[in-house]
């Protein structure tokens, strides 16, 4: 027990200044980024050049436990991500991008539970062999866009308003739930994505199902349930006359996008509604090529949108 | 010089059969400045008491101490016996050699040992008492009633009935509080209106009530029987004694549009000047300066003033400050409705069609914004199916409240029934966790709503509300049949929780008086003291104290009104004087006693000499306000004060009595 | 001596201030009798501030005479304040011990104050090894009040987390009761009831302290082992929550009796249990005339 | 149940060894309204406990001064307790609150100059816990008992 420890008050980092100080802030892909969702990190990349940030990838990550750790063993959940952090914290960082939901929920509950166990803190630790102080700010993808870099520093990258175009935002379960952990937007009524899609001078489209269940976990087990909800969802926005979705997950994505065709095969009706990720439609309001920014990398074409997107500029 | 008696009590065998009393008196006889031992069979018989009376005559006694039972069965007794002999009562010592002794003790030379050091402890202890003289507090008999709902107008109407003056302050434009937005009241579904207008009426004629709407209690200092209150009467830019209330004004008002009705919970529109409601009393209207074109634009817009026949309309009115002195308050301010912002997946404020239950409560009224035809405020079509929420925000200890609302079951089966009534054919459905209905003629009630009325009630949560073909689809559980359900609904109707007044933690800091982690007041006792504050004087009623009912509330503001008649039939008000005393001459004045004192009996008062200059600021005890609870003794470093009855060197005496 | 940069925006202050009229006294520091020594100055008169002065010798906390009569009759008051020291002047204003309104706060910059027992052996250089215990932890090298600040010269104190301040308290706190008894018995044997301690506390204000109470005597007087550890238990009891660890008692002690090690103990005590740093804030209630439904209740059966 | 039997008996023990054994004296500093009247309870139901304590009656747990521990002591007692009303219960409202801060604190002080915290007890204790008086004094006077060889302090005299 040192004395001039317990006196000095842990400093909390303020993130939205000192951007421009390289090396704060540390980047956790996680696997589908580098894989299924590839185009999530192409686009994300482009946009933090534009915006002028510079991110570094954490040294040696490993998974974040998300898809079968955390339902089978519970101090594997919290040590897969707390290696990561640690390593990010013991790096000198401050802070975390998580792009993928799942990524980000994993680490913030890992770092939520270390911070209010500290026997489990202990048992972590030691296993990891790496001390963490839960001192960063981990961030999902909205919280980073809102929170870090901020909205009036966005809108002054857009060059190419999307005026005209009607975007609906899905957000899924896991960017806001459970609430104690992510203290980020209200969880039934999310509205930061909706304010991004604002900035880029498209239409948030308002609708029924924002947080409704996307199926996810039950995508390889039971499609047939995945495919009743994800239809909920898909067939609710195209009510609501929405033109593409944007989301910020992968697995929101990989549902969306990936099932659209058997869901309209299934209920016989036509959807034709291409998901984006939130970052490839910022990169389009920026006026990045959309070649750059790998949309020509959905399963459900983004043709027509773009087309739409190109009259609209002219 | 001490002339101490001590009285060994047998209490028959209870005491003598394990305390051997002979030695006990034996021992006392033996302690300086005890000049008289006694051991009797029954001290507090008659004869006990006779003996005990002959000898404080005989022996001249300058204190007493009884080792007998427990202070809390007979130091009143023996107390009343002393006084009786022109000794001051609080000479008066007892070491409990009963149940602390002989009771649970069984060997008798320990037990004996025992007893005699008890026994010596309050001879130290009596040694050292100083004369209390019970503390006399004059009383100015006028009352103030802070809040001028049904509980506020009921303790007023009956404080002035029993003869006494009373202030009654409102905030609002008009009294009426809560009850007088409702349109019928269960469980007999009499008009709200017909029943609290004449009420409101009779308040505001009562020769011995003074009103003051629009105003607001903005200081209050002092002590049971001399409160001094500041009220700010706010500017009303309306000459009170000249208006008729005859509406031309607000007729002329170009500012009609975008205000949202308070009174009609936003769901119409009222003008810059403005009444209320209809019934308000009393019928002057009010000007909203923060949207008048008079003030926001510069003076141009006058059309009110000159639309006035009497001219009572004066822009330049400014706040006023009354000053008053009262002797009891009653704090009675209500409630507000709970925020329900955190139920996103209720889409209140989104969903036009989703409304609260006071809401609700104006569609349905006659003098409401639809004039009783209950209309759906997005497109004004008449709902034939409405879903009814019940606990939005109460007993929900994640999301809102821990606490149950009370009235939200009651209220809610009103509603259904009275859509039944106003929509024939309609269906409504009840979502409910519990039915709460536990008064006369409340279950009854709640049955025929769902018998006779066809309501039908659903065991279970809401999880989510959506908007669906301009029908409202609310998905929910029914946890008896064990189903989902999901019902498309022209209307949802959320019984949104109770909450104490905004502000109303700000008044109990300001008035002295406790309340509780939600801010509802505390009660002094929650069972054998409801309607007294912990602060003397100060009186509560109402929903200010947590959720009840009408007929609780006007009961509330009638015992609060009784207890003030009671106080009031007195010209003093007696206190004990075992209170905090403070030493001026070594006090410092770093106020932690005031910083611990949970009854603000603790003030500044400033020395000074005779030429007026301030010599030191010392602390200074409000003998109507002090519990002698001695906490502020604890908090003094130079112990600078101390509490009569339980002094710092009657403690150490007792210690040291105990000397091994 | 040359007057240094600091020194003269020192004496500029002082001036403006006496001359405005804003203050009738500033209490500051002055070049002591040797070169290693500052010793407290009162300035009344303009023409005098130019005696003032400061340096990492600076070492007494001059708050202890805003306590005083013959300082309190001058109304209006200026001073001289290191980090550790106007935490003293805050807590004094909490606890209405002087307001806000009538203290001018000068307050200077410090990244250490060299121990006196090695300046006077010619030490000149700040350094972890010879600044106090209070210096390596400090965390307000700049006063969190001031009306006036003066920056430092000195170079930043440059911690290697070698030295260990306070370090007796963890080997302290291991100890078993026994130990600890007979620790802190043979270092109150020595204590000879001076009450150094209480008069250079900037925080022991009270007019009559409770050890000069004697209707009853709570704590013997004459200087024997029951009564001094009594005397002892009770200032430290006194000053939880409130002491700013300035260590101005141990160092006036005559005997050595390490008294920071008791306060700095309690500081640490009062603030994992209650988060709550005495002299930082003017406006925060003092620890111990609060308290929260929450508080710590496990001692408690 | 059996768990009280058990301890009764135990209890008795204790008094057939007495004769001549370690005999401390314990002072129980008490508030009128919660412990004082839990204890005249005790007495009231003709529970039996030890009867080596001696109760100073107070108020408030507000008004105990930690003087009077520190008097306790030096005066020759060997364990002292402090009772009151639980929290949420205080006949003053927040008295026992500040106590409970200002004990926090002072106990701490006190195990730091070397008093056994064994002999200082804290508990809560209401008016209708008679039972819990009687438990709490027992264990007390037990673990007192037990304990005669590190029931020095620097309060008293060696």
């Amino acid at each position: 027990m040192k004395v001039s420890e317990k006196l000095h008050e842990a400093k909390s980092g303020d993130n939205s200044e000192n951007l421009s100080a390289a090396g704060k802030l540390a980047y956790y892909p996680g696997c589908s980024l580098k894989g299924t969702s590839f185009e999530y990190e192409v686009s994300l990349l482009r946009i933090l050049e534009a915006l002028n940030i510079e991110v570094k990838e954490i040294p040696d990550w490993n998974c974040c436990g998300a898809s079968a750790a955390h339902s089978i063993n519970h101090n594997l959940a919290v040590a897969l991500p707390a290696r990561n952090l640690a390593i990010a914290e013991n790096g000198g960082y401050e802070s975390v991008l998580a792009p993928c939901a799942a990524c980000s929920n994993r680490l913030k509950s890992a770092d939520y539970e270390l911070k209010t166990d500290e026997i489990l803190k202990k048992k972590i630790t030691d296993s990891i062999e790496m001390p963490y102080n839960s001192e960063m700010s981990i961030n999902n993808m909205l919280e980073f866009l809102i929170g870090v870099v901020g909205k009036d520093k966005i809108k002054t990258l857009v060059k190419k308003p999307l005026s005209g175009l009607k975007v609906a935002s899905y957000y899924g379960c896991l960017l806001v739930r459970p609430p104690k952990i992510m203290q980020f937007d209200d969880p039934e009524n999310p509205v930061t994505m909706d304010e991004l899609v604002a900035i880029t001078g498209a239409e948030p489209v308002d609708y029924s199902f924002k947080t409704e269940c996307c199926g996810a976990i039950n995508s390889l087990s039971k499609p047939d349930v995945v495919m009743a909800l994800t239809g909920n969802v898909l067939y609710d926005i195209k009510k609501h006359g929405a033109d593409l979705v944007v989301v910020a997950c992968p697995l929101c994505h990989s549902n969306l996008d990936v099932r659209q065709r058997e869901i309209e095969r299934k209920y016989d009706e036509k959807l034709g509604l291409p998901v984006l990720f939130i970052t490839e439609l910022l990169g389009l309001s920026f006026g990045i090529d959309p070649k750059d920014l790998a949309i020509d990398g959905h399963m459900v074409a983004a043709d027509r949108v773009l087309k739409k997107i190109e009259e609209l500029s002219k | 010089m001490a002339r101490i008696g001590v009285f060994v009590c047998w209490c028959g065998s209870n005491i003598a059969g394990t305390v051997d009393v002979e030695k006990v008196r034996e021992e006392a006889a033996k302690i300086p400045g005890v000049v008289s031992a006694l051991d009797y069979k029954y001290m507090c018989s008659d004869p006990g008491q006779n003996s005990l009376r002959n000898i404080i005559k005989e022996k001249n006694l300058t204190g007493i101490v009884l080792a007998a039972c427990s202070p809390h069965m007979h130091e009143n007794t023996f107390r009343k016996a002393a006084a009786k002999e022109g000794l001051n009562p609080y000479f008066v010592e007892i070491a409990n050699i009963r149940e602390q002794v002989s009771w649970v003790h069984e060997n008798k030379e320990r037990a004996t040992a025992k007893a005699v050091d008890l026994m010596k402890m309050m001879v130290e202890k009596v040694k050292r008492d100083k004369p209390i003289e019970d503390v006399r507090v004059p009383l100015n008999k006028k009352a103030l009633v802070i809040g001028g709902g049904i509980a506020g107008i009921q303790a007023a109407l009956d404080i002035a009935n029993g003869g006494v003056e009373v202030i009654l302050v409102e905030k609002e434009p008009s009294i009426g509080g809560k009850m007088i937005q409702l349109d019928e009241t269960f469980p007999t579904l009499d008009c709200s209106s017909c029943i609290m207008t004449p009420k409101m009426v009779e308040a505001n004629q009562h020769p011995n009530i003074k009103l003051y709407t629009y105003s607001e209690v903005e200081d209050i200092s002092g002590y049971i029987g001399n409160f001094k209150i500041r009220i700010k009467k706010k500017a009303r830019s309306v000459i009170e004694k000249d208006c008729t209330g005859c509406g031309e004004c607000w007729n002329a008002c170009p500012m009609h549009k975008n205000i949202k009705s308070e009174f009609n919970v936003n769901l119409s529109e009222r003008t810059a000047i403005y009444v209320p409601f209809p019934q308000a009393v009393p019928l002057v209207p009010v000007l909203d300066r923060s949207v008048c074109l008079h003030f926001k634009k510069g003076g141009k817009c006058q059309k009110c003033y000159d639309a006035c026949g009497p001219k009572c309309i004066n822009f330049d009115l400014q706040d006023e400050i009354i000053e008053e002195t009262v002797g009891a308050i009653v704090a009675s301010t209500g409630y507000d409705l709970m925020d329900t912002s955190m139920y996103g997946e209720y889409g209140y404020g989104k969903y036009k069609d989703v409304v609260s239950g006071l809401q609700f409560e104006r569609l349905l009224s006659a003098s409401g914004p639809t004039e009783g035809v209950i209309k759906r405020p997005s497109d004004g079509k008449t709902p034939q199916t409405i879903v009814f929420v019940q606990c939005v925000g109460s007993r929900d200890p994640e999301k809102g409240v821990p606490y149950c609302s009370k009235v939200c079951c009651m209220y809610t089966a009103k509603h259904a029934k009275l859509f039944a009534h106003k929509v024939h054919g309609s269906q409504s459905y009840v979502f409910y966790i519990d039915i709460r209905s536990t008064s006369k003629g409340y279950e009854e009630f709640v049955r025929s709503t769902m018998e006779q009325d066809g309501a039908i009630y659903l065991r279970g949560r809401v999880s989510k509300i959506y908007e669906d073909d301009g029908k409202l689809i609310v998905k929910g559980a029914d946890t008896l049949s064990g189903n989902q359900v999901e019902i498309a609904a022209d209307m949802v109707v959320l019984a949104t929780g109770v909450i104490p007044k905004q502000g109303s933690d700000k008044l109990a800091q300001m008035l002295g008086i406790s309340y509780d982690k939600y801010g509802f007041f505390t009660e002094s006792h929650p069972k054998l003291r409801p309607a007294e504050s912990s602060t003397a004087g100060i009186f509560l009623a109402g929903m200010a104290q947590g959720p009840r009912d009408i007929p609780e509330s006007v009961v509330s503001g009638s015992a609060a009104a009784s207890k003030i008649l009671g106080l009031f039939s007195k010209n003093e008000y007696e206190v004990e004087g075992t209170i905090a005393n403070v030493n001026e001459s070594t006090c410092v004045a770093c106020f932690y006693c005031q910083r611990v004192c949970a009854y603000n009996a603790i003030s500044k008062k400033e020395i000074k000499d005779r030429s007026g200059k301030l010599i030191k600021v010392v602390a200074n005890v409000n003998p109507g306000l002090c519990t002698g609870c001695g906490a502020c003794v604890n908090a003094c470093f130079s112990k600078s004060i101390d509490v009569k009855g339980f002094m710092d060197d009657q403690i150490y005496a007792e210690i040291k009595a105990l000397a091994i | 001596m040359a007057n240094t940069k600091t020194d003269e925006k020192l004496q500029k202050i002082a001036k403006d201030l006496l001359e405005s009229g804003e203050v009738s006294l500033i209490i500051g520091y002055t070049k002591g009798s040797n070169s290693q020594r500052m010793r407290p100055l009162f300035v009344t008169r303009t023409e005098d501030a130019d005696k003032l002065s400061f340096s990492p010798n600076a070492v007494q906390d001059l708050a202890v005479f805003l306590k005083k009569a013959e300082v309190k009759k001058f109304g209006k008051i200026g001073i001289v304040v290191k980090g550790c020291d106007e935490k003293a002047v805050n807590a004094l204003i909490q606890e209405y011990q002087i307001s806000r309104d009538n203290i001018k706060i000068i307050g200077v910059e410090c990244n250490g104050v060299i121990r006196q027992n090695i300046a006077d052996k010619g030490e000149t250089n700040v350094s972890e090894s010879t600044v106090y215990d209070k210096c390596l932890i400090c965390e307000e090298h700049i006063p969190v009040l001031y009306d006036f600040l003066v920056e430092s010269e000195e170079p930043k104190l440059v911690l290697s987390g070698k030295v260990k301040p306070y370090s007796e308290i963890a080997r302290l706190e291991s100890m078993s009761s026994e130990e600890k008894n007979a620790f802190w018995a043979n270092e109150f044997d020595k204590c000879i009831k001076c009450y150094a301690c209480r008069q250079a506390c900037p925080l022991c204000y009270c007019s009559r302290c409770i050890v000069e109470k004697n209707t009853p005597q709570w704590i013997d007087t004459n200087s024997e082992e029951t009564g001094n550890a009594q005397w002892n238990l009770i200032r430290a009891y006194h000053l939880s929550g409130r002491c700013i660890g300035c260590g101005e008692c141990e160092r006036a002690c005559p005997v050595n009796i390490p008294l920071m090690l008791i306060n700095e103990k309690m500081a640490i005590d009062v603030y994992n249990m209650f988060g709550y740093k005495s002299g930082l804030d003017i406006n925060a209630k003092p620890v111990f005339g609060v308290f929260s439904e929450n508080d710590f209740n496990d001692f408690i059966k | 149940m059996e768990d009280k039997d058990l301890k009764k008996e135990n209890h008795v023990d204790v008094k057939v060894a007495e004769a001549g054994s370690y005999d401390p004296r314990i002072i129980a500093f008490v508030c009128n309204w919660c412990t004082y009247s839990g204890a005249d309870l005790a007495g009231t139901s003709r529970m039996k406990y030890s009867d080596n304590v001696r109760v100073i009656k107070l108020p408030c747990t507000g008004r105990i001064d930690p003087l009077f521990i520190v008097e306790a002591f030096k005066k020759g007692a060997k364990g002292v307790l402090v009772s009151g009303c639980h929290p949420g219960d205080c006949h003053y409202t927040s008295g026992n609150y500040h106590s409970r801060r200002k004990y926090a604190t002072f106990r701490d002080l006190l195990g730091y100059f070397g008093v056994d915290l064994d002999r200082v007890e804290f508990s809560w204790v209401s008016a209708s816990e008679g039972n819990k008086w009687v438990s709490v004094i027992n264990e007390f006077t037990d673990k007192i008992k037990s304990m005669p060889g590190k029931s020095t302090d620097i309060f008293t005299k060696k």
